[in-house]
């Protein structure tokens, strides 16, 4: 699927020559490096929201074990106020905070309402992203 | 005074494959980093190969990515590039086929440019202070092929049309006053066409033209969007 | 009058920024409502029953799970077709997420049903 | 329009404007060509001219056969290559009595060539163009033109592959095939492939421009070019929406282009031996600041966004006139007239006569095998330069 597969064809622009088709280039989604805030934005909205994913179906998979009553869940709350868990908990609430928020950026830039604001925006994103991160974290440990 | 650069210049041969060349070149922090290259091919290597005919950001025949980003050599000065004793990587522009050393074949993206349409000279506004008249100029868009390289869905969609094409059906419709052909809006308002854009705004970062292509790949989503409502509440109505 | 020709991808896009919109209020009501509505969260399995039977709740969180996984889904679709697949590899990709969709929602509205059942 | 009926094969040796109009018209009248360019299309002196279409005013004074090729050749382009043309026109612009003195001259020069013209006066010329030296005395207006020059060669090379013309960028000439006193084709080195290999045809045209001396020498001809460099200075922004030159007769940095997003001052000329890399004199781009300014003060203000210089092949014999003062006239060289068969050179001219080129040099060739086929890219209109990648 990633595969950076390259073949030769025939070059309509230079007669008798083959060119290399560029291959595939799926890393490209997860380099943000040298490049503008767009692709920032563009980079964590898919990190997180593939993340967010695969969050929501190991979230149902886990509800499972309220089927098996009373010790299924017991057994799963002990486990979720582990430290360990509630760390997890904190990657979900930035994963939440950040493609939440970035996805509210993308849907003003991207019905064309506030196109020229995308840096702004994006950097607003980010603060209050982290603003709502440290929050949530100090809540979480707190509680 | 001359500055001491060394160019490190990604070379491709379809028999060879792919190396990297390393060059000592001499010159003038005013020059260009296109300069440099011909240069080289000048004085020290006959054998690269490069396109390039302007030098002024008009024919967008030269476009390269220099040190990871797209950049027109002829219009990137040395001394903004790097400083005395830097140093290049010079590769080809991305998501195109490549034919030898630096040169790419422009031919998948002159086949869409073709398709949208858009003539290169159209009107334009009259300078500041200046009585309205008719004028025309060259389109802003060079058609040199740096918004694809630096696009990130172009680099694993090769269906996707691309942010010049589009930017030119944008324009087309500014000129127009709205009129694409059926055969142009099927491209556009596709899957494939400006949906397809995850506004990573590269294009737009890269291009040496102003032409804003993810600015207008927005106003054509805003339009197709409030079409699109605009006709689901009078199907409703 | 406008002429016709085949318009395709436009209401994938515009529905992902509406369900990702009512999101933003469906994930905060879900959060606030298990943490605040029972008092001191769900603790007990008798706290997750009493939850889910009460119906605002149950209606909430229907909905929240059937735009979630669309959402979900729709975004999973959306990565896949930047690969540049075929037609058919497309047209195979949709079916696939749609049955997958129907799965996930099918499940959850079993599970919360079954949950009100043993209250 | 029915392609006339002959098996006779060509080769052009260079695609900048005059190698592309020449294979253009060569297809016209049924010859089987092939181009070779030792770099990319328009990468010599075609690519980094001043892309102005001329009006033939910069030479109604001092070289009215010039200026008489200019204007015609304005009025055909117009007409044959829509898509590669900014038309608003050129002012001549007075600042100093000394270009008063030369107005009389200019205006009885435009009547001679037949260069239309309307002259305008200081406040006319300030409405057109705000940013004009506001000491401004009169201006002339005359049909001025802009071309983006790689693009004037890919409509020309568009055209010609839609008649079966092969176009080989990349492919240098490294000699001259010979049999008995006759050229018989090309040996050339692939710089893709890095291959070398011999292509034959019935006739070579030499159009390589200021390497064209180079290419006459592989089969022992002296042709005169001189390679005549200028410096052009791209400014950031367009500040001038027509071409704006100097009313006087022609010096350094006469001249602001406006393409596109910028304005180009022009520009300088001196004498090199080696055309493939120019060093940029430094006094001449700084003059070209200062002249430029005269004309267009704002350029005072705004930063260079490129600098280039690329040699003119100008025809003349070396160390005779100065580079200005050789004619921008073009010669065509039947090398039969050296003994040498199936070998013609053309050079000198500007990009704004490519097509009159073309046709001189096709003349010639056609003449040659007898042929008599009337030229026809007067009325041929070019394909989108677009075409040249799409066929």
């Amino acid at each position: 699927m990633s595969s950076t597969e390259e073949y030769l064809e025939e070059s309509k622009t230079y007669p008798g020559h083959k060119v290399r088709r560029p291959g595939s280039q799926v890393s490209r989604w997860f380099a943000p490096w040298k490049r503008g805030l767009g692709t920032w934005g563009f980079v964590l909205n898919r990190v997180a929201g593939l993340g967010l994913v695969l969050y929501l179906f190991l979230h149902l998979a886990v509800l499972s074990l309220l089927t098996r009553g009373q010790e299924g869940w017991d057994a799963f709350i002990t486990l979720a106020k582990s430290p360990l868990f509630l760390l997890l908990d904190v990657v979900l609430l930035a994963g939440i905070l950040g493609h939440g928020l970035n996805g509210l950026r993308v849907a003003l830039i991207g019905t064309g309402l506030l196109v020229r604001w995308h840096r702004p925006l994006f950097i607003a994103v980010a603060v209050i992203a982290v603003l709502g991160l440290v929050a949530g974290a100090l809540l979480f440990f707190s509680a | 005074m001359s500055w001491q650069i060394t160019y490190k210049i990604k070379r491709y041969h379809p028999d060879q494959g792919s190396r990297v060349d390393t060059f000592q070149v001499e010159i003038e922090p005013e020059r260009t980093v296109l300069d440099g290259i011909e240069l080289i091919w000048a004085k020290q290597d006959r054998t690269l190969v490069f396109r390039h005919a302007c030098h002024h950001a008009s024919c967008g025949s030269c476009g390269l990515v220099v040190n990871g980003v797209e950049v027109l050599p002829c219009i990137k000065l040395i001394q903004d590039a790097t400083t005395d004793g830097g140093t290049l990587e010079v590769e080809p522009l991305r998501n195109f086929p490549v034919v030898a050393d630096l040169v790419v074949d422009m031919a998948p993206f002159f086949e869409r440019m073709q398709l949208i349409g858009m003539p290169i000279v159209g009107p334009t506004g009259p300078l500041p202070g200046q009585e309205p008249d008719e004028y025309t100029a060259f389109e802003n868009c060079i058609e040199c092929g740096l918004c694809l390289s630096a696009c990130p869905v172009v680099a694993t969609d090769s269906k996707y049309l691309g942010p010049a094409a589009l930017a030119a059906a944008e324009r087309v419709i500014e000129v127009s006053e709205g009129r694409l052909s059926d055969e142009v809006l099927a491209a556009v308002d596709n899957e494939h066409g400006l949906w397809r854009c995850h506004a990573a705004f590269e294009c737009s970062e890269v291009c040496p033209s102003n032409v804003d292509p993810a600015g207008r790949i927005m106003a054509l989503r805003r339009r197709m969007t409030f079409e699109r409502l605009r006709r689901l509440v009078g199907a409703k109505g | 009058m406008r002429s016709e020709y085949e318009r395709r991808g436009g209401w994938s896009w515009i529905t992902q920024v509406i369900s990702g919109l009512l999101l933003i209020v469906l994930v905060g009501l879900h959060m606030i409502a298990q943490h605040f509505i029972v008092e001191g969260g769900l603790r007990t399995y008798q706290d997750v029953l009493a939850y889910v039977s009460d119906p605002v709740i149950f209606t909430l969180e229907i909905l929240f799970l059937v735009v979630v996984t669309y959402h979900a889904l729709l975004g999973v679709r959306s990565v896949l077709f930047d690969l540049g697949l075929s037609e058919a590899q497309e047209r195979r990709v949709t079916q696939i997420l749609v049955v997958i969709g129907l799965l996930t929602i099918g499940y959850g509205v079993w599970l919360s049903l079954y949950l009100i059942g043993q209250a | 329009m029915s392609t006339p009926s002959h098996n006779y094969s060509a080769i052009v040796i260079g695609a900048g404007s005059t190698g592309s109009a020449v294979a253009h018209d060569l297809t016209l009248r049924g010859f089987a060509v092939t181009v070779v360019e030792r770099g990319e299309i328009a990468s010599g002196t075609t690519g980094r001219n001043h892309c102005l279409l001329h009006s033939g005013g910069r030479y109604c004074v001092k070289d009215q056969e010039s200026a008489i090729e200019c204007i015609e050749e304005n009025m055909i382009l117009r007409k044959i290559m829509p898509d590669a043309l900014e038309l608003n026109g050129g002012l001549f612009v007075a600042i100093t009595d000394s270009d008063m003195d030369y107005k009389p001259l200019f205006l009885e020069g435009c009547e001679a060539c037949n260069i239309p013209h309307k002259e305008l006066t200081a406040d006319e010329a300030l409405k057109l163009e705000p940013n004009l030296n506001p000491e401004v005395k009169a201006a002339v207006w005359v049909p001025d033109g802009v071309f983006e020059p790689m693009r004037l060669c890919l409509s020309f090379l568009a055209t010609a592959k839609s008649h079966g013309a092969v176009v080989r960028p990349f492919t240098e000439v490294k000699g001259l095939l010979m049999e008995g006193g006759r050229v018989t084709g090309v040996h050339v080195w692939d710089r893709i492939e890095n291959k070398e290999f011999d292509i034959h045809a019935d006739v070579v045209i030499n159009a390589a421009g200021p390497w064209a001396e180079a290419i006459a020498e592989m089969a022992g001809i002296d042709v005169p070019v001189v390679p005549t460099p200028g410096v052009m200075v791209s400014m950031t922004g367009r500040h001038n929406q027509r071409v704006i030159n100097r009313l006087n007769k022609s010096s350094d940095g006469d001249i602001v282009v406006p393409q596109r997003e910028t304005s180009i001052i022009g520009t300088s000329s001196w004498k090199v031996e080696d055309a493939d890399y120019i060093e940029i004199p430094e006094d001449h781009v700084r003059l070209m600041y200062e002249r430029g300014a005269e004309m267009l003060p704002v350029l005072k203000s705004v930063s260079p966004r490129g600098i280039f210089t690329v040699a003119r092949p100008l025809i003349g014999s070396r160390g005779e006139a100065e580079g200005r003062e050789l004619s921008r006239t073009f010669k065509c060289f039947d090398h039969a007239d050296e003994g040498v068969e199936g070998f013609v050179t053309i050079s000198g001219g500007k990009t704004t006569t490519s097509r009159a080129m073309a046709e001189t040099t096709v003349d010639v060739v056609c003449k040659k095998f007898g042929l008599e086929i009337p030229c026809t890219t007067r009325d041929t209109v070019l394909l989108s330069y677009r075409a040249f990648y799409t066929l």
